[in-house]
């Protein structure tokens, strides 16, 4: 088992606040783990640090065993990181074709073509074929503000996985998306996820989702990882059902405010 | 790469209205040409809106080349055409690699406000030129097509013609390229667009600097054309004109462009003649519908019935 | 305006050209336009309407030539000019903004000789407007006035014109009028500072002037020139920087609002009691400064225009009638404008043609002619012939409460006394000395 | 070191006028996120609207200055307060939640329209009030003067200035204003009436700008076109300040009155673009301007 990732140390301050202090985590190849925490815990600040948009005020990244600390999204995604939004960030004003098309151009690192039209036969088949297995064919041609909540979902997701990544992280994949429509929309996912061996990180605040889907949990409180291990054993500990379950005090409302 | 449809109409286009102009009238055949011209330049606003941005100042590069024609025959003794143009759209790309490194770092009003900001200072710079005839400017000598030296304005109809022409296919092809594509990206969605390995200020430079080369080609052409350049082609309200006719148009097609430079030209026309005291009111007023009822220019008025084109 | 609005033209235009179709059907459009009636003779008359020179400048124009027009039409005028119309035409104008710079005014001059189809063209204030609408007249071979605009440039540039004319004087006879008027009424002052608009107007008179009086005045100390941005309206900030080189006297080529906003400030300010002011086109503001200005403030009126008319029958009637229409005493570029429609009907009574006079025979009759004007025998002396030579006159402002305002110590300079003798470069002809000039 | 003091004389003199012209800009984009190019035409409509009433006064043999002042106030409060009113639910109110740049384009069009506007009520002719301005008189230094009028018109504008900072800062709308600013959708859904607001802050933005030409009309001659050349003017301030605020409108305006003043006195061949060179400076520091603060998007 090699480690994919692993952080040290890391901080990040705005401010007098602390978004999220001394973390460190080591995961490794093919993992998949559950992220949990109450708004405002740090998890998204996570994320960002790790993908290059926000830059840790302390301490490291390694990526593959290369430290990654300064490098931006872009360079991040060419070492085979990705990630998926909270907020799905979609091109809403462009056909969902296009929106694949334009992710699949980048990948081949051809987005600086300009006398070839990015739709070619290839790229059309490649998109159709991720469209199939996310099943939102039917909105290949709509624009993105045509598409539902949960179908926006899938496709922020969807392209995330065009850039051929190791490693996916994946912010609050089920926010914003109906009860019903959340297994559905996991199954997919995951389906894609095992069949390509990708590891994967996720933010989730669905217990039940998380218990279903993942290995291992790490709880955050106030910027802090206060729990990291095998799902029952986390969801167990007493400190995470006060401060993030809510099982101990309180249920969790709903909203769904990012974390930066 | 084998020709589409539109490309097809587009030559076709170009054909028809290039035998016209023989049987047209002459001040008909000026209109058109100064307005071919400028819908180069609107196309390089369109550009820059594609991606995003909206540029009060692409009277700059219009006005460089613009002088570049101007100088090339009076200083430097250069007759040729095309050399003229040629030497319009290299100071312009030159001065456009120069700031495209500060500018696509900025975005909306500071986008504009820069960009106006840097066409003032050449008009402020050739207002100051007391060899270059400070406001009054100077004209433009004689010039000769590849030997030819034309007597009408028919020859500098059918250059317009024929470079529009060039720069629509380019552009068609472009728009569809992974760049065009890229650029739209980026107006739609900054974050994702670096999420995907792409890096925006690179695609947003190449945007600009072929934008600023394209609107050069248009100056040159208005300067050849009228006979004459002055600091006025960097004036802002020149730039705002652009944007409005950009808007006008809107950035669905390349074709849309040129019809609503050559729509403003008339409108404009007319309106100076029937109305030559509140011609301003009536542009106002023309560009506030099209905002409240074709958001999209018209060029939505030849796509509202079909969704989307291939 | 008097045309008339065609609403079926317009819907049939706007909708004929969003389509690819524009250029035909607007083609044929041009070609209705030419078969029009004969019996008229018809002008272009272009002059500001908008923006900052439509006040001072287009607007009074405009109105001159309403009321000079429509005296010609009835056949009004005072002798020589008693006959109706011009050449038995009756005279028909259409007006246009000059406003869109030089390019814009290219092609509405194409479009008024072309579509309008107009016999000939009246116009222009803008210095540039002038020299881009010049080779378009000779290529188009369209009889063309400039009444306004001063720059020299504007025959140095443009090669054996045929059908370019401009009937009044350029802006050098104004400067170096205004340098041989202190030279008269100032011969002792040392410190001369300027204040111009920036741009060429501003920045070639002052190069004009500076130029005649270092030969004129040798001893004078140019101690300071200020060039605020046109239209700016506000100068305190140049008023101090003069203030603080201490002039005698600050010369100014600012003209309209801007002149009579930097007149009413530098008094109020004090600068107009610390030096005198010389305002080479204050005469348009002659009748409004309303004692704003200090008596004894020096005015000019780019020649013997406006307040500086002298009385004959046609400037007497001029004015009378100017005044009755407008409610207010004619300035410059009123006159100037009265002179170039006097200059075509002259050409075209003189013409000797059967009907409407082509641009030959109307530019072959005004070339090198001499003709009678509100402003005097206005001889065609300039440029072979294409230009006007006149007198260049200054004066003093001199306002009393409840009489108005007039001009005292009026100094006339000959035409060959302000002005370069034909086809020598203004500049050089001053840096030299002015040789061959007769003052007397 | 008599440049030095006419420089900082100047400087202020001019930069107390920048931000009088300004503050309406800022105060507008503040709050509703609109770049308002048509405050140029309802500066040159306070600057009509004061210099015919003022002109009409004297010429009816008035001859009080509290008066003349009186009218002036009234008359680009009047204006300014009821144009905003149409512009806004007229026009305005129809395209809200467009672009920022697409709404910069809307103004844009009303100022066209009210160009026109102001030519068919007063015509071209140049409208002169002078009769304020030389009655305010003039303090002498040396040989440097200084009108009275512009030493009024500095004070003004620090009346002006504290007074929007407070009404900001300080009062219950002030509160609700920020918050608009802060989130617009939260506000909305904590019970704020946006709308009337938007309304309220574009009114007096409107009546900001016609006080503006008011106080200018005495000085300059009121022609058309002077509202066209303010706007770019005051454009460069509050983007160099930074857009929306006010303290930086102000600090804007020092800087700019400043650079000009010492260009004027120094070195006038640059004065024509000494604004623009100082606009690109800053932002070219100061990608936001002096205090400007970027908005991060949320992903």
């Amino acid at each position: 088992m090699t480690e994919i990732l692993k952080t040290q140390g890391l901080s990040r301050y705005f401010g007098a606040v602390t978004a999220a202090e001394d973390i460190n985590v080591t995961i490794t190849q093919g993992e998949i783990v559950g992220v949990i925490g109450a708004n405002g815990a740090g998890k998204t600040t996570f994320i960002n640090m790790v993908t290059g948009y926000l830059p840790p005020s302390e301490g490291s990244i390694f990526f593959n065993g290369r430290p990654i600390k300064g490098l931006g999204p872009r360079k991040l995604m060419r070492e085979g990181l990705a990630r998926s939004f909270q907020i799905p960030q979609l091109f809403l004003e462009l056909p969902v074709i296009d929106n694949l098309a334009i992710a699949l151009s980048a990948a081949q690192n051809d987005h600086l073509q300009m006398l070839r039209p990015v739709r070619t036969a290839e790229r059309l088949a490649a998109a159709d074929d991720i469209l199939e297995q996310m099943g939102i064919t039917r909105y290949r041609d709509e624009m993105v503000t045509a598409m539902p909540q949960g179908a926006r979902k899938l496709l922020d997701i969807a392209i995330a996985m065009l850039g051929n990544p190791r490693m996916l992280l994946l912010d609050e994949p089920t926010s914003g998306v109906s009860m019903e429509e959340k297994h559905a929309l996991m199954d997919t996912v995951m389906e894609i996820v095992k069949r390509r061996s990708l590891t994967v990180l996720f933010v989730e605040h669905d217990m039940e989702i998380v218990q279903k889907y993942v290995t291992r949990v790490m709880a955050f409180a106030s910027g802090v990882v206060i729990k990291d291990g095998p799902v029952e054993e986390v969801l167990a500990d007493e400190q995470v059902q006060t401060l993030v379950t809510g099982k101990r005090r309180h249920t969790r409302t709903a909203t769904e405010q990012g974390d930066v | 790469m084998s020709l589409q449809k539109s490309e097809a109409l587009m030559i076709a286009a170009a054909v028809a209205i290039g035998l016209a102009g023989l049987m047209s009238p002459n001040w008909l055949v000026f209109t058109t040409t100064l307005a071919v011209a400028k819908a180069l330049v609107v196309l390089g606003v369109v550009m820059l809106m594609r991606s995003g941005l909206v540029s009060f100042g692409q009277g700059l590069f219009f006005c460089i080349g613009g002088y570049a024609v101007g100088m090339g025959g009076r200083f430097w003794g250069i007759q040729d055409a095309l050399l003229l143009i040629l030497l319009g759209v290299l100071a312009s790309t030159a001065l456009a690699m120069i700031l495209g490194l500060l500018l696509t770092r900025y975005r909306e009003i500071f986008f504009a406000m820069l960009t106006m900001a840097f066409s003032m200072i050449l008009f402020g710079v050739l207002v100051k030129s007391h060899n270059l005839g400070s406001t009054d400017g100077f004209s433009v000598v004689q010039w000769s097509l590849l030997g030819w030296v034309p007597q009408s304005g028919m020859g500098v109809f059918w250059l317009a013609l024929v470079l529009g022409l060039l720069v629509a296919l380019f552009l068609n092809r472009f728009f569809q390229s992974s760049i065009g594509l890229a650029c739209e990206a980026i107006r739609e969605n900054e974050v994702r667009v670096e999420y995907m390995g792409i890096s925006r200020r690179q695609v947003l430079y190449i945007n600009y600097v072929l934008a600023a080369a394209i609107g050069a080609i248009g100056g040159s052409l208005t300067a050849l054309a009228a006979g004459h350049v002055d600091p006025e082609m960097a004036y802002w309200t020149i730039s705002g004109e652009f944007v409005f006719i950009a808007l006008l148009g809107g950035t669905g097609h390349v074709a849309a462009a040129f019809i609503a430079a050559m729509l403003f030209a008339l409108v404009r026309t007319y309106a100076v003649e029937f109305m030559p005291h509140t011609w301003q009111m009536i542009l106002g007023i023309v560009l506030l519908l099209i905002i409240l009822f074709l958001p999209k220019g018209i060029w939505s008025l030849f796509t509202r019935h079909r969704r989307t084109a291939p | 305006m008097k045309h008339a609005t065609q609403p079926g033209r317009w819907k049939r235009t706007l909708l004929s050209t969003t389509t690819a179709a524009a250029i035909a059907s607007a083609g044929m459009m041009g070609i209705s336009a030419t078969v029009q009636a004969e019996e008229t003779f018809k002008v272009g008359l272009v002059t500001f309407l908008s923006g900052g020179a439509s006040g001072p400048f287009g607007v009074p124009a405009a109105q001159a030539a309403e009321t000079v027009i429509k005296a010609i039409n009835a056949g009004e005028l005072p002798p020589p000019y008693d006959t109706p119309g011009i050449n038995g035409l009756q005279l028909e104008s259409v007006v246009v903004d000059e406003a869109g710079g030089p390019t814009q005014q290219v092609e509405e001059y194409r479009n008024l000789v072309q579509r309008q189809s107009v016999n000939a063209v009246i116009g222009y204030i803008s210095s540039g407007d002038c020299l881009a609408v010049g080779p378009v007249a000779e290529e188009l071979r369209t009889f063309t006035i400039a009444f306004d605009c001063g720059t020299p440039r504007m025959f140095e540039e443009l090669d054996n014109p045929t059908y370019f004319f401009r009937t009044g004087l350029d802006a050098v006879a104004d400067n170096v009028g205004a340098a041989r008027y202190l030279l008269d009424l100032h011969p002792d002052v040392t410190r001369v500072a300027g204040i111009q608009q920036n741009y060429a107007w501003g920045q070639d008179s002052w190069l004009d002037f500076t130029l005649s009086m270092e030969q004129l005045m040798p001893d004078a100390d140019i101690v300071n020139n200020q060039t605020p941005q046109l239209f700016s309206g506000s100068y305190g900030s140049e008023i101090s920087a003069l203030q603080t080189r201490r002039p005698e006297i600050v010369h100014s080529s600012m003209w309209g609002g801007d002149m009579e906003s930097f007149v009413s400030q530098a008094n109020s300010r004090g600068l107009l009691g610390q030096a005198t002011a010389i305002l080479t086109t204050g005469e348009s503001g002659l009748h409004r400064f309303q004692g704003q200005a200090p008596n004894g403030t020096i005015l000019g009126g780019r020649g013997p225009f406006g307040a500086f008319m002298p009385e004959n029958a046609l400037s007497e009637w001029f004015n009378e009638a100017y005044e009755a229409e407008h409610g207010t005493k004619p300035s410059y570029p009123s006159s100037k404008m009265a002179q170039a429609i006097l200059a075509l009907k002259f050409a075209a009574d003189n013409s000797g043609a059967d009907g409407v006079p082509t641009s030959e025979q109307l530019a072959s009759t005004l070339k090198g002619a001499e003709f009678e004007s509100v402003s005097g025998t206005v001889r065609m002396a300039l440029a072979g012939g294409h230009q006007a030579m006149q007198d260049m006159l200054y004066g003093e402002y001199h306002y009393t409460p409840g009489e108005g305002a007039e001009l005292r110590n009026v100094r006339s300079y000959r035409g060959e006394c302000v002005s370069a003798p034909d086809g020598q470069n203004a500049q050089e002809w001053i840096e030299a000395g002015f040789p061959g000039a007769q003052c007397d | 070191m008599l440049t030095v003091w006419a420089i900082l004389i100047d400087g202020f003199i001019y930069a107390s006028w920048l931000f009088l012209v300004a503050a309406g800009l800022t105060v507008i984009y503040g709050v509703m996120r609109i770049l308002n190019m048509a405050h140029g035409s309802l500066y040159a409509l306070g600057a009509y609207a004061a210099a015919s009433a003022i002109g009409w006064y004297y010429a009816g043999g008035g001859s009080q200055l509290w008066m003349a002042f009186a009218i002036l106030a009234s008359c680009a409060l009047l204006i300014g307060a009821i144009s905003g009113l149409l512009i806004e639910r007229g026009i305005l109110r129809l395209m809200y939640g467009r672009d920022e740049i697409l709404m910069l384009i809307v103004t844009f069009a009303i100022l066209l329209i009210l160009e026109d506007v102001m030519k068919l009520l007063w015509g071209t002719t140049p409208y002169f009030a002078w009769q304020p301005y030389a009655a305010m008189g003039r303090v002498e230094i040396d040989v440097l003067t200084v009108s009275g009028y512009d030493i009024m018109v500095l004070c003004l504008s620090a009346v002006i200035g504290l007074g929007l900072w407070f009404w900001l800062e300080r009062t219950n709308t002030g509160k609700i204003l920020r918050s608009i600013i802060h989130d617009r959708e939260v506000s909305e859904a904590m019970g704020v009436n946006v709308r009337r607001m938007f309304t309220i802050t574009f009114m007096i933005g409107a009546t900001l700008g016609a006080v503006a030409g008011g106080i200018t009309a005495p000085i300059i001659s009121v022609v058309p076109g002077i509202g066209i050349e303010v706007i770019v003017l005051a454009f460069a301030v509050v983007v160099t300040g930074g857009l929306g605020s006010i303290t930086g409108a102000a600090a804007g305006a020092i800087i700019v009155g400043l650079a000009r003043a010492t260009s004027i006195h120094t070195m006038p061949q640059f004065e024509l673009f000494i604004i623009y060179a100082v606009m690109a400076g800053v932002l070219i520091f100061r990608p936001n301007g002096l205090f400007g603060q970027a908005i991060a998007r949320k992903i």
